[in-house]
């Protein structure tokens, strides 16, 4: 069934102000670690989200703490919108002893439980029947939790996605499947790794229910994510949405996006979800004061993370066997 | 005391343990409405019911997936891979997913849940359903891997492996389905990374798991002139080295006997282990039997001269003592 | 797109007694190795496809010797259409030196390149992505020539599933997909295991050519295989064809299928293949002398197979490392 | 001779190839328009054309049993897994379904194939990102593992697996990725199953391959005092056995180094094999030395004291040897 909505989504401007907060907190967030990557502080690989930040915070904002989300290489936005901690975050990135998963994990697989963050995914369509196992863990709880897998259109092309969506429809799941179709997996385009570019109708048939949403439209995701949370509540089972959205970046920092048209890069700027959403806040009434004093808090809260990481302790290489086996199992 | 067949074994553990922790839930293919292929879950459904106890597609890859998943966040699935050999289609949820997760989240998560598989090895299966593949998960820290070839001891690890808060491979033998041994069903559980001394012996100390246990036990019977101590491993990951090198240092001979090829398999690290613990202590080579580097052949001559069989156990303990006698 | 055919499908008498033939030696042989299983004679686990004789003899019946076949643990019946040895059939599956893979593979693995059979396959699903690979020679060959993957509902389970729809019809291989859907994967019905268990539409949305059709109708099988190869031969892509069919037997040899009601194994013997297919050449004016003459010639060919095998000599296990690598490459 | 970048070397491999043999063909995620996620691939698709050099979608169950069945049908083809760690999602197709199609077939089919994956370890790339997963692989009869360690070796290995009847594992190291070496573009191949001795010695014998061979080289820079026989094993299996006895043999000694966990490890089967053969024979213990028993961290310092550094095989060698100097 492909969900219809019968209303246009209506906002409270406090909570506008919220999603506005919530994307320009990933924005800046993101934009800073490209320019740290950049200058050599970040080790690794870091994959940006810069350009779908309304997926992340259209969708976590329809969710309660206690929900769960399994991400992707791609997923700053994701856990900074599901209330992970940014400091924390950044000292991950950095490898410092602070990091939500002291150093260990890294950008592609930093999890934060305390939040219902079950990790971001180093493997593409890896955490998809991780997300699944937190729906049944939640349906068996009686309890109206969700789950929710975030995950690209690169991941269709994984056959746990498919076996995710038959297992999860089939058990009815109060299970959310986000695509963020951004147009690319890595360097090559949806057309190229998908016979059908339209990913709601490739799930459409096993019986789920599918929407397809404007992903860089803060307030068509909340809607849509809301609608389906409310379903997952209600124990109607599980729900796919699709989300068009926009990488901004190269697949990876440093990708120099040769196989991408100067005219293709600018078209996304007419689409970006967070001057969007701030054209939207001000034509609903906000002053562009208010926005530009979020704005600055947002980059104060930032930079002073930065400053704090950069002076944190590097992760504790003492520690270093510690949680292979859960404590009290140890091998 | 109770005679139990070794999979009423494996059924009493998982009723058992669904009894004692409701968090227990246990989900496979054919395990809930058939009781499973070979019966290990008969009864179960109706005990637990729908909730607890599901049929799933053929889906191995986000069985395991979903396992974790539940684990992480409350449960402690039991899932079944039907053959050990389809293991393979979900070996990155295991490898890369579950064993990792603890690791991964500095201990934010614990993946306290069981991968059940069952090893056709010497039922004339063929090669895509009679392997041995043990060595691939040993290797994988974070993982456990258990393997009882009694009943007794396929029970108590399964009870272990199910408490336990992280992952754990618990295989199974099918030669052994239907052979009994007797259960103390007072007793709770077998501590995983604990070996079995079956005999007391002083000229060698032969070591097996798995399907290679009974056949060794078989060998011994015409070994009666050998003092041999025989010690069943009963888990693989973390193996049990105080155990198997306390031994050794007495016998100062060890032969390893498994039924996984033995090119890179588990007799590897404990002859390289063992050799190095006791370097200038042993009086013989450490001689591994195992399974010659082939697919397992399906023909049931093929593959009685693929795995080693009791005759060949003895021989190689013989082989092995014997020089020594004249020194 | 759905393949509706335009013209009923018509048969020279000829061919429909071959037709009758193919079916009737799969029939045969199977009971056969069903008793010699049941008597203790043949190792291991054997899956007989009796009850979907008409799935195999009419999709091999549209191919030629150079098109290739993967297929599944229930293979004895694709194995012989697609024009297997009986004799080194049965002999493999005593495990005996003159057995088609030499006793090493038997009833789960066998293969015989000498016809296009690229092996059963003890792993669900796992055939499937071998027979695209066989797809894909073919189109770089630039030959006419088409593969087919046989697999039943269970196998859609399996991501490989979808993984290989999307690439054979992103790449137009000449490629058939056959599900038998025989309403079970093993003790398990379709319902349990498919959130839909109408498999084309699972497929249909990728953009592969699909077709239902009533698989224990022989006539039918093959005039939608023929379509399906002539689509392929023509370079316009992979179908997937969905037969409808039944599972007369246990999953394995000795399975009391107490999942099924006495109704239910009853109602199959209504939708015998072998015996629709007599009842139509009958009515097409063949007499039934013929037709038990053929019955007659096969069974003395698969009794004297028996005999033959019998007397074989089992597999050398003085070759028993031999072909672990390549003959010219061991290691 | 040409100094080659190593990206260069795997470069040129599979361009000479396709050159000399219109059946080899190349295909994965990214490597035809993009030219491969590490530009491994650059050129080939203009040289060669889409039909032979084509990107898939991300399936690598799919990618791999694709090249299966183009393999046992008349191709060659290249397949390129972009990380090692993420081969296991394609575990079954390698292990249940390449590895054993010629065996089960009686010969009647082959798989002339080669599964290309790079290893990240020692780039910071965290826990599903870095494994070294060779010991899985080697176990498996009918599959071939190899992993040059320069520009010369990657080539001429990369090379004889394509020609080789069989499938192979080709382990490529992205911390090599752009280190330059002499390649003897005349030189064809380098032969599945030589180590190379990389320096002679009587003192001890160093073995080791992939990412920690390079360690070792500049290890023994540091060890101006110490006679090594630095042995590169280069092809993990079928692995080259007189050469590492004859080594051992001659210097008494062996230490081997690599970058996977060390427990279950290749080097079990090496210490095991040299052990027995040698038994009674060397001057000291076998000693390995690799990655700690966890999963891989990111943390560039928890990596680095996580991985073996030429620091500690230094160390190690030293003390090995300085025992026996007493003797
Ligand atoms: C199993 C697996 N295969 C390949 C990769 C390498 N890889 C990382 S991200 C990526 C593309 C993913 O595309 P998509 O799912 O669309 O996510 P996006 O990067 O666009 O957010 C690939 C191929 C991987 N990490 N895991
Ligand atoms: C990967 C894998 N999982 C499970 C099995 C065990 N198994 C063998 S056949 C089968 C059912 C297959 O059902 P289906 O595909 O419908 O084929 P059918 O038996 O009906 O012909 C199962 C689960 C297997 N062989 N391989
Ligand atoms: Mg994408
Ligand atoms: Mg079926």
């Amino acid at each position: 069934m492909t969900i219809t909505p019968t209303t246009e989504p209506t906002i409270a401007v406090d909570q506008g102000l919220e999603l506005y907060r919530s994307m320009f907190r990933i924005r800046r967030f993101e934009t800073t670690a490209g320019e740290l990557f950049a200058g050599g502080k970040l080790p690794g690989f870091i994959h940006l989200s810069l350009g779908q930040e309304a997926v992340a915070t259209g969708v976590c904002s329809a969710l309660d703490d206690h929900d769960t989300v399994s991400t992707t290489h791609r997923g700053h936005g994701h856990c900074l919108a599901k209330g992970g901690d940014l400091q924390q975050m950044m000292a991950e990135l950095y490898g410092k002893e602070g990091g939500v998963t002291r150093g260990r994990a890294g950008s592609m697989h930093a999890s934060d439980s305390s939040v219902g963050i079950l990790g971001a995914n180093g493997i593409v369509g890896g955490g998809i029947p991780m997300a699944v196992g937190s729906a049944l863990a939640a349906q068996l709880d009686g309890k109206s939790r969700v789950s929710v897998a975030f995950f690209g259109d690169g991941a269709v092309g994984e056959g746990v996605f498919t076996e995710s969506v038959n297992l999860a429809t089939l058990w009815k799941l109060p299970m959310i499947f986000v695509c963020e179709n951004n147009g690319y997996a890595e360097l090559t385009p949806t057309a190229v790794h998908l016979a059908n570019t339209r990913i709601i109708e490739l799930a459409r048939p096993y019986g789920i229910a599918v929407e397809a949403v404007d992903g860089n439209d803060v307030l068509a995701v909340l809607a849509a994510a809301t609608r389906a949370v409310e379903r997952g509540r209600r124990g109607e089972g599980p729900t796919l949405l699709e989300m068009d959205t926009t990488r901004w970046h190269g697949h990876f920092e440093g990708d120099p996006q040769r196989y991408r048209s100067k005219e293709e890069l600018r078209a996304m700027t007419d689409r970006d979800p967070v001057a969007t959403w701030r054209t939207g806040l001000i034509e609903l009434g906000v002053d562009a004061e208010s926005l530009d004093a979020i704005e600055a808090e947002v980059a104060a809260e930032v930079q002073a993370a930065v400053e704090v990481v950069e002076l944190m302790a590097p992760s504790r290489a003492d520690e270093l066997l510690r949680d292979v086996y859960p404590e009290g199992n140890r091998a | 005391m109770t005679a139990l067949k070794y999979w009423q074994a494996v059924n009493t553990a998982m009723r058992e343990e669904m009894e004692r922790d409701p968090k227990v839930i246990l989900f496979g293919e054919d395990v809930a409405a058939p009781g499973g292929s070979f019966g290990a879950s008969k009864g179960l459904l109706d005990a637990f019911g729908p909730e607890r106890v599901r049929d799933t597609p053929i889906s191995e890859a986000t069985i395991v997936g979903t396992a974790l998943g539940a684990a992480m966040t409350g449960y402690r699935p039991i899932v079944e891979i039907m053959f050990f050999d389809f293991v393979a289609v979900a070996m990155d949820q295991i490898v890369n997913q579950a064993a990792k997760v603890s690791y991964m989240s500095a201990g934010g998560y614990a993946a306290p849940m069981v991968i059940r598989t069952i090893c056709a090895a010497g039922r004339r299966t063929g090669p895509q359903h009679s392997q041995n593949l043990e060595a691939l998960f040993a290797h994988i820290p974070g993982l456990k891997v258990v393997w009882g070839s009694t009943p007794a001891d396929v029970r108590g690890l399964l009870k272990a492996a199910i408490r336990d808060d992280g992952p754990v491979l618990a295989i199974e033998s099918l030669v052994e389905w239907s052979s009994r041994g007797e259960v103390d069903e007072a007793e709770d559980i077998v501590p995983i990374g604990s070996a079995a001394v079956r005999t007391q012996g002083d000229d060698i100390t032969v070591l097996s798991w798995g399907g290679a246990a009974p056949k060794t036990v078989r060998a011994l019977e015409e070994l009666g002139d050998v003092s041999v101590e025989l010690i069943d491993l009963r888990t693989i990951s973390p193996w049990d080295r105080d155990t198997v090198l306390a031994s050794v240092e007495k016998t100062g001979r060890l032969l390893i006997v498994h039924d996984a090829v033995v090119d890179f398999g588990v007799g590897a690290e404990i002859a390289a282990t063992v050799g190095r613990e006791l370097f200038g202590r042993l009086r013989s080579p450490i001689e591994r039997l195992g399974a010659l580097r082939a697919p397992a052949p399906f023909a049931p001559h093929l593959e009685d001269a693929y795995l080693p069989q009791p005759s060949d156990i003895a021989a190689a303990v013989r082989d092995l003592v014997r020089p020594s006698d004249n020194t």
